[in-house]
């Protein structure tokens, strides 16, 4: 997964970087199945290595796909990004270990969840629709909103492009 | 690729199993790993190919904007509704107890309802970005 | 059961229903009607809350009746019925405006998809305010922002694609930097609720992660309010946005991050860890500052009216996390007040620019960009625009008989309750700055002479000065009858610093 | 050590992600980037849900440890949210490339200075 990741850095076709970035979701999805999130690892396969490679497809499709050189020195990018990760490497040392199942997130809200009030023996889908149905909610909210921003956005592209080359004039 | 006959036949044969497996997957969440969003995405996957094989053109015909943009509001509205209708039968919003007389079944018929909206939802928004993509290219040829 | 119970539910669900019914009868019309209800009543429902806060104290309602840690749980204090009365306020304010304004700067066929994003926005920034789980304010706020973006990007300009598409990398970073301080959060305590987070949180008060989560949280947040120096996709945004969008953002979207931030720090994390664990009052006590001066400063030399008074918000934003760095009762209310008060200033002077954008007909009916240049005279032939304007920046200013002198006296409070006399200065410095960029408008539209060749000029459209007047009153009558804004400022302060002690 | 070791690759992937995002001049590339650096964050909610020796959260009767199934929630919903963001930008990305002819930062950003300085000049 590394590896995949290093060579998206790297690459500057964007049709490859594209493939990749497929590859690496599949990989992630695997990684999900071996710490046991069945769910999560349906859904990263059909949406990152399926949907999101379909789209940024499409998007290629209608611009261009060879990366111009970067002109500037990646130093200041390099130094913010790995700012962000020694914060993340200090704040992860103190996390409760690997597997350790007295974590307060296996201790606390958890084993309530796990009694299966509902009655359904899959407790993801329980804890989603049901527990946290509003989160949920949201979320089928947030993919509305980008379909309509999406509709409005890309509808009627002659009458707009018209529009935006008179502005252009000025 | 539209003449490919070999395509056409695979394509046939196969599109009815996505959507069986869409189906499945849609109803299925309750037991095994899949719900509502992965039903969506599948559903819209099946179509998508479908897209391919026959083109956009023979797709709209099937499957006409309207319905897409209908599906993609009404997903919401279901999902709103349902938490409504706790709201009207005296619970909370999105209380899934007071929508059958037996408690437990109600929060099944809640989380059914729900995941139905859902999948309407993703799949409507999943086909309108890809007949959005399309037909953009279309028009730049 | 009575419908009063469930205004919390209410107050973000109405909105949220009327976005797809508009997409669904796909009419401008009919979208507009229907959000402009959704908005009013979520108006209402505000004012309801508000009256019912007054009352009961702190009004707790679980969705899908699952008890608060294991549901999610929505959470109405002072502060929460405050920032509802504002955003639902501007929207229902905004949207009348819209109709007017909107005509004249988007295509008709996407306006009932303008009219649906309204909705989303309004409702992902009331479901952040009101809601009382960690996760749950993340899933709003991508709502919030995924319409926002939509909404800049449909301005007339092509910039205006870039600016969102900047507003989209950046706000989308910040929103993922929040993801992972929430994580860190959920991996210490366990819990997502916000209250019962604020409780365990005291067991694992100084270990790293929670210092880690602190620090994302608090640079994914100033993304979002456009924090100096995290603001650069503000200029560009507001410059380009339709007017009514820009209005609307300009008074609600960073206050809500703002509102946010106040949460995390005194409600979660408490002050005691925020405050004295960290240097960060001192952190942010700095870029308060350099915001104040260093935006008033370009404000100065800007000559997009619009653009002006976008840098003047990010120098107004400054005072606000200002008040915040103070760490007493005095700098929250400050900070409080100056949401309110800065947010309809700010909506009433963008309502008043969109007028002008609106009368300006530019060649092949595309709105020219508001330059000062174009406004040479402009006094005489809009007079009420003009002297809205006016009002709107000597609020800016904070001159007495405004709203933005109540804020800036109870941060002259705070300054000098801690006996930090130089700070009573820079911030009495830094409002001469704002008489310098507001007296450049005033300079041009009253005193210099129209150009030879006038353009030609609509009419003050009255659709648009009405709602805009409206909030100009507010910003009066604020200004002197200050029962309402910073008495319930005082006392949201004194709960969120009481609780946490 | 190996009781860290998934955060260390999460911290690889979200430096890796965000290096992307911030470096690069191409609007679609930067997109990729972001979706990296939001996948990242998966590992850091879903690894530590992990209990070895349980299984996946489907209740069954002959299982008795599973894993945390909260954080798999969360992250359903984190994803769709990734996948709208991305779906959003790329329509703007189309969008950009119709306005302007490119979907490179600096010949965007240099065009938009030439206008603004036409702009400029005719005062």
């Amino acid at each position: 997964m590394m590896v995949s990741v290093v060579a998206l850095a790297r690459s500057r076709n964007l049709f490859a970087a594209v493939v990749l970035s497929g590859v690496y979701s599949f990989l992630m999805a695997t990684v999900l199945v071996a710490l046991d999130a069945v769910d999560v690892a349906m859904t990263e396969a059909a949406v990152g290595a399926g949907v999101s490679t379909v789209l940024l497809l499409g998007a290629l499709h209608l611009c261009k796909s060879e990366e111009a050189k970067p002109a500037h020195r990646p130093w200041l990018p390099l130094s913010v990004a790995i700012g962000t990760g020694a914060l993340l490497v200090y704040g992860s040392f103190g996390m409760p270990e690997f597997s350790n199942p007295l974590a307060p997130i296996h201790q606390h809200v958890v084993p309530r969840y796990l009694q299966n009030e509902v009655d359904l023996p899959n407790v993801v889908t329980a804890v989603l629709a049901s527990f946290r149905g509003y989160d949920t909610l949201g979320e089928t909210t947030v993919v509305f909103t980008a379909g309509a921003g999406i509709i409005a956005l890309l509808r009627r592209r002659k009458k707009g492009k018209r529009a935006e080359g008179k502005a252009d004039e000025k | 690729m539209k003449n490919d006959l070999v395509l056409r036949v695979v394509g046939k044969l196969l599109i009815p199993f996505i959507l069986l497996f869409a189906l499945y997957v849609q109803f299925h969440g309750d037991f095994g790993p899949g719900g509502g969003f992965q039903a969506g995405v599948m559903l819209a996957a099946a179509i998508v190919f479908y897209a391919l094989i026959f083109g956009v053109p023979a797709t709209q015909r099937a499957v006409p904007e309207w319905l897409v943009e209908t599906m993609l509001a009404s997903g919401v509205l279901i999902y709103a509704g349902v938490g409504l209708a706790g709201l009207l039968l005296g619970g909370n919003f999105l209380d899934y107890f007071v929508l059958d007389k037996d408690p437990v079944h109600g929060q099944h018929r809640g989380i059914f309802w729900v995941e139905a909206g859902v999948a309407t939802t993703v799949a409507g928004v999943m086909l309108k970005i890809f007949y959005m993509f399309a037909m953009r290219g279309r028009l730049e040829d | 059961m009575s419908l009063l119970a469930h205004l919390p539910a209410l107050q973000v669900v109405l909105p949220l229903i009327s976005a797809p019914l508009a997409v669904l009868l796909r009419h401008g019309g009919f979208a507009f009607v229907i959000v402009t209800a959704a908005a009013w009543a979520a108006f209402a429902a505000a004012i309801g809350l508000w009256l019912q806060v007054g009352e009961v104290g702190v009004i707790s309602y679980s969705i899908g009746n699952w008890p608060p840690p294991w549901g999610i749980e929505y959470r109405v204090d002072r502060l929460t019925s405050f920032m509802l009365i504002l955003v639902a306020g501007m929207a229902s304010i905004v949207l009348p405006y819209a109709r007017a304004s909107i005509e004249r700067e988007i295509p008709r066929d996407v306006h009932y998809l303008f009219y649906a994003m309204f909705g989303l926005c309004l409702t992902g920034l009331l479901g952040i305010i009101i809601t009382g789980d960690a996760f749950n304010i993340f899933v709003f706020l991508e709502i919030s922002s995924l319409s926002t973006y939509v909404m800049i990007a449909l301005g007339r300009d092509r910039r205006a694609l870039t600016a969102a598409y900047q507003y989209l990398i950046m706000g989308s970073i910040g929103a993922t930097f929040i993801v992972i301080g929430i994580g860190f959060l959920y991996l210490m305590t366990g819990t997502l609720n916000l209250a019962d987070m604020a409780l365990r949180i005291r067991e694992v008060e100084s270990s790293r992660p929670v210092l880690a989560a602190l620090a994302f949280l608090t640079v994914g947040l100033s993304l979002k309010l456009a924090l100096f120096p995290l603001h650069q996709w503000l200029p560009n945004a507001y410059t380009y946005a339709p007017s009514a969008v820009t209005a609307f953002l300009a008074a609600t979207a960073t206050k809500v991050s703002v509102y946010v931030l106040i949460r995390f720090y005194f409600s979660v994390f408490g002050e005691s860890l925020v405050f004295e664990k960290l240097p960060l009052p001192e952190i942010m006590l700095w870029l308060s500052l350099f915001a104040m001066f260093w935006a008033s400063f370009v404000a100065i030399f800007q000559t997009n009216l619009k653009r002006l008074f976008a840098y003047s918000s990010i120098g107004q934003i400054g005072y606000i996390t200002l008040g915040l760095s103070f760490d007493s009762v005095n700098g929250l209310t400050a900070s409080i007040v100056h949401l309110f008060n800065h947010g309809i200033s700010k909506g009433a002077t963008f309502l008043l620019i969109g007028g002008i954008v609106a009368a300006l007909v530019g060649k092949h009916g595309v709105p020219p960009a508001p330059t000062l240049d174009r406004m040479a005279g402009l006094a005489r032939h809009m007079p009420l625009t003009c002297f809205g304007i006016v009002i709107g920046g000597l609020s800016l200013i904070g001159v007495p008989g405004t709203a933005g002198f109540i804020s800036k006296w109870y941060l002259l409070l705070a300054a000098m309750e801690k006996a930090q006399w130089w700070l009573v200065a820079a911030i009495l410095l830094s409002s001469l700055l704002a008489v310098a960029y507001v007296w450049r408008f005033v300079e041009v539209a009253y005193f210099r002479q129209p150009a030879t060749e006038p353009e030609p000029r609509l009419k003050e459209p009255l659709g648009l000065l009405i709602p805009a007047w409206l909030l100009i009153g507010a910003t009066i009558w604020f200004g002197l009858d200050t029962s309402l804004t910073a008495g319930s400022a005082f006392e949201a302060a004194q709960q969120l610093l009481g609780r946490s002690k | 050590m190996f009781g860290h070791f998934s955060y260390i690759v999460t911290v690889f992937l979200m430096v890796a992600g965000l290096y992307i995002v911030i470096a690069r001049g191409n609007l679609i590339k930067k997109l990729i980037g972001l979706s990296v650096f939001q996948t990242s964050v998966y590992m850091l909610y879903i690894a530590p849900g992990k209990l070895v020796g349980g299984t996946a959260p489907i209740l069954a009767p002959n299982f008795s440890i599973y894993s945390n199934p909260l954080p798999h929630v969360l992250i359903l919903t984190a994803i769709v949210v990734g996948v709208a963001t991305l779906a959003l930008g790329l329509a703007l990305a189309v969008r950009i490339q119709e306005a302007y002819g490119s979907i490179e930062e600096d010949k965007i950003l240099a065009r938009d200075n030439s206008v603004e300085l036409a702009e400029d000049s005719r005062l």
